[in-house]
């Protein structure tokens, strides 16, 4: 039911694991229902330099956790927010029909950990701005 | 890959070689309807004739208790439709159990919305009945209790002989779906106290798309196929001849392998993996009984990982083996029994079924102890949870 | 005995070689579930999808509106009885003709009994149901018109499209039961107004204990058979790959055969049959329609002798045949087709099937025409009726 | 389903045909329900000195009408009419239950073509004495 290519990433997916200190963390899913994604950011310049992934799920899941981490790799945030569940379920040469919703958890979980770098970065800049301000008084 | 080491045998089995060359004849050359005057018609009769006494001397019933069905789920659906049609004007009470296939399940959900009032029992952490559960939910309007003899998913063994005898106290018809039992472990209906009972060709080395229901001699039930009144009227339709000759092949290579005790041999290999897996993986758990189980069956739960993830990597090792997780078929729910068990859904998703079979080795069992660890590991690897 | 001929396709056929060779695999190498994920499962998957291509081909219709039974009885059971649960609030009232095979006829008498309206359809004398009747026999709570593309006694095949395009005219659905018709005849399910149809893989040289049921896409049935949801809900249990497989092949093969008009050379020797027989036996009757009849069917009745002597005297000879007579069952009352046609009683005992397959030889027929008038004048010598 | 003994009588069987001067005819049986049986018997002295048959009906008619035959022959009409269906049947090696009643009909027409003999005797004898009464008034 699984293409070669998802299966192939599934047998030996890319960017296992977790970045200890990773600029924004998303976790995804829902360990009841069988799924859970955890993706890991390292930003520099809004530009993702490395990510990586840590998935209990099905072959699915686990491939779609490799590809979407592969297509957000190098790009600026804003890039890899575009990336959709259907640009993954595509790069993997397409999913059954019941499987589609592990690509939702991908997209998902790369919003969830962009979503975190963002406020993260929210709080450091306000931060930075209030020490500025304070400096500045 | 170095070996393929298929334990799925409560799936499905191959075929014996002994019963496909029981069959081929009937295919092509005594491929007569059996239902014709002729001498084509008068063989195959004959042949039929031979399979029904066959399975018939498995259970020790006789050959004229014996229908052939078109598989287990089907006999199901006989047996459970064929009770509650028949009986409706006495009561509309049937018990079945929270564990029991789909086949039976389902059918009973059907009954419900057809009016039909449908108690389902709890099981113990083992997945097993409570005799007393039972008689507590037997009521004057019950004309059924249906559960199985041995679950499909963990290996439970029910205490068929109590729970009969309940009902057989109470005057209610007893069915039970034997379909994983039959063939593997001894069962007599002339002991058991059992009205109706399911089998299945394909879970004994017979071919799929044949079953057989036990129906006591005089026990009567309206059927779910009409027709042609074959299968003294209570299965129509052209019998699958080939398909009855390899079931009564099946069957009395099954009585064979009981006398033997050969099962025995099995349930020593199973034992050997059951206790190597839980030495060598941690946070592991057997699910359903430890004792009280088929001698071939194995089943588990791994902590941290999902077990369509752990199926593909085994198969991708040449091991095949099942789960009874949500994923594998894209649902959320994990299978009824494991969380009839008590199991929390996040470890239900971590179930691993290994079901040996005759001719499963020590190899075999060696190399699944060998590589399960391994893939185990390299999944809780991947796993936002657990240890690291 | 000379030889032997076996004439009796309708009540089944060999199934052809290169159909066990498709099946065999199937038993004890890829003998895998097709619902297990594993490369042993995967493969059954595929092999059932591929036999679901080709059943589908044959009639023109989606794989998708395929799914397999456990027979052609089977098929007619889940689409009646499918229709009427589904529709049961809608409406209760459902048409047949008065030949319809029992799978059909006593499906709707159960259905009777369950407190459905069941209007028969009378025939003419050869046995055609006349769609100005079936207009007539509509109702506004209407559910279901079923009624058989050929009738397997008789050989008559029914003005489908005439019949159909009335029901979908009047928004009833339209089941056929096309087990006689289907690898015969073309059928197009794309230009007739079908909604489902029945079909039987050992009609057309598949294997028995394997049907098909075509359910337009879009139709909704109950399902017959409850479990784990195999054949999209519609016919739970483990497939039967092997005879899945088989039937597909089945199919294919027979594809090819319409494809090359060969059925018009089963015709051709069967009108060979009829005429020498016509012309040959005195006092002896076609039976069905002499034009609109499938293409290897025969069928008479001859006056002064009963039909199971007629068979078993035959059977000495090597020749395979069948009858409507009632003595064939030890019941007193002959064929119901051979009644709705019209024949008395004492004709109808006298009724003989000569069905032709795709291997039958001239040589065949010579010697059915050289041996049946002796057979029947013996016979008819022993008779208290008829001429000396 | 019929024993070697019943086919072996079907296919070759034994008194078939008509006598045309017969002393009892019976016929039994019904057309419509598929088997009648017609038997003629040759009386000499209360004793059964030909016997013959001719049935419209199934293999077990024919085996039963000639084994009936066969068994009466040579017989007394007392000793005949004491042949039972069970004798025929058995002489037979056994019929298959549905088909018991082809056997009632060979024991039915056993005593309908006595009954016939014994009816014209009957007159016959009151004939008979009629003329001699006659002859000695
Ligand atoms: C017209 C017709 N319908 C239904 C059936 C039933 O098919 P099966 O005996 O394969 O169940 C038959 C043949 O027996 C048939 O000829
Ligand atoms: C306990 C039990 N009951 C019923 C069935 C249904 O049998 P089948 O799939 O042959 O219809 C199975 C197997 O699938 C089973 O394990
Ligand atoms: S993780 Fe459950 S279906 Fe993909
Ligand atoms: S004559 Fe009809 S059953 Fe014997």
């Amino acid at each position: 039911m699984y293409t070669e290519k998802l299966m192939q990433l599934f047998m030996d997916p890319k960017n296992v694991g977790r970045i200890e200190d990773a600029d924004g963390i998303g976790e995804v899913g829902n360990p009841i229902c069988g799924d859970v994604m955890k993706i890991y950011l390292k930003i520099e310049d809004d530009r993702i330099v490395d990510v990586k992934f840590e998935t209990f799920g099905c072959a699915a899941a686990i491939a779609t956790s490799s590809m979407v981490t592969e297509l957000v790799k190098g790009k600026t945030i804003e890039e890899a927010l575009k990336v959709s569940n259907k640009d993954v379920a595509e790069a993997l040469g397409g999913l059954p029909p019941q499987k589609v919703h592990c690509s939702l958890l991908a997209e998902e979980g790369i919003k969830a950990a962009v979503d975190d770098y963002l406020a993260k970065k929210d709080k450091t800049k306000r931060e930075a701005s209030e020490t500025r301000q304070c400096a500045k008084a | 890959m170095s070996r393929f080491v298929y334990l799925d045998h409560s799936a499905t089995t191959p075929v014996d070689q002994r019963v496909v060359e029981a069959m081929l004849p009937f295919f092509s050359i005594d491929f007569g309807n059996p239902n014709s005057l002729h001498a084509w018609g008068r063989k195959a009769r004959q042949a039929v004739d031979q399979a029904r006494d066959e399975v018939s001397r498995l259970i020790n019933a006789e050959p004229s208790e014996i229908i052939f069905t078109g598989g287990g789920s089907e006999a199901d659906n006989i047996a459970i439709k064929g009770v509650a049609f028949a009986k409706k004007d006495k009561g509309r009470h049937i018990i079945t159990s929270a564990i029991e296939h789909h086949a039976v399940l389902d059918t009973c959900k059907w009954l419900e919305k057809e009016g039909f009032d449908i108690t389902i029992l709890p099981v113990d952490e083992y997945g097993t009945i409570r005799p007393e559960e039972l008689r507590k939910a037997i009521r004057p309007d019950t004309i059924l209790v249906t559960i199985h003899f041995a679950n499909n998913e963990i290996g439970t063994v029910q205490p068929i002989e109590q729970l009969g005898s309940i009902c057989r106290e109470q005057g209610v018809l007893f069915h039970t779906d034997a379909v994983q039992a039959a063939g593997h472990i001894p069962v007599d209906v002339k002991k058991l106290p059992i009205d109706l009972m399911t089998m299945a060709a394909h879970k004994m080395y017979g071919p799929k798309g044949v079953g057989a229901l036990y129906i006591k001699k005089g026990v009567k039930i309206v059927p779910l196929i009409h027709g042609g009144g074959q299968e003294r009227g209570w299965r129509s339709g052209t019998e699958n001849t080939a398909g009855i000759v390899g079931f009564g092949k099946a069957a009395a290579l099954a009585s064979d392998r009981l006398a033997k005790d050969e099962p025995e041999k099995e349930r020593n290999l199973r034992d050997r993996l059951i206790d190597g897996i839980l030495e060598k993986i941690e946070d592991a758990m057997l699910t359903g009984h430890r004792k009280e189980r088929l001698p071939f069956h194995a089943s588990f739960c791994f902590r941290y990982i999902e077990g369509e993830s752990l199926l593909l990597r085994l198969d991708a090792l040449g091991i095949g083996a099942s789960s009874g997780s949500a994923c594998t078929s894209g649902s959320l729910e994990p299978s009824h029994v494991l969380l009839a068990i008590g199991l929390p859904h996040e470890i239900a998703h971590g179930s691993l079924r290994l079901t040996l079979g005759k001719d499963t080795s020590e190899e075999d069992i060696d190399y699944v102890l060998e590589n399960l660890p391994k893939v185990v590991e390299s999944l809780r690897a991947m796993s936002p949870y657990g240890k690291r």
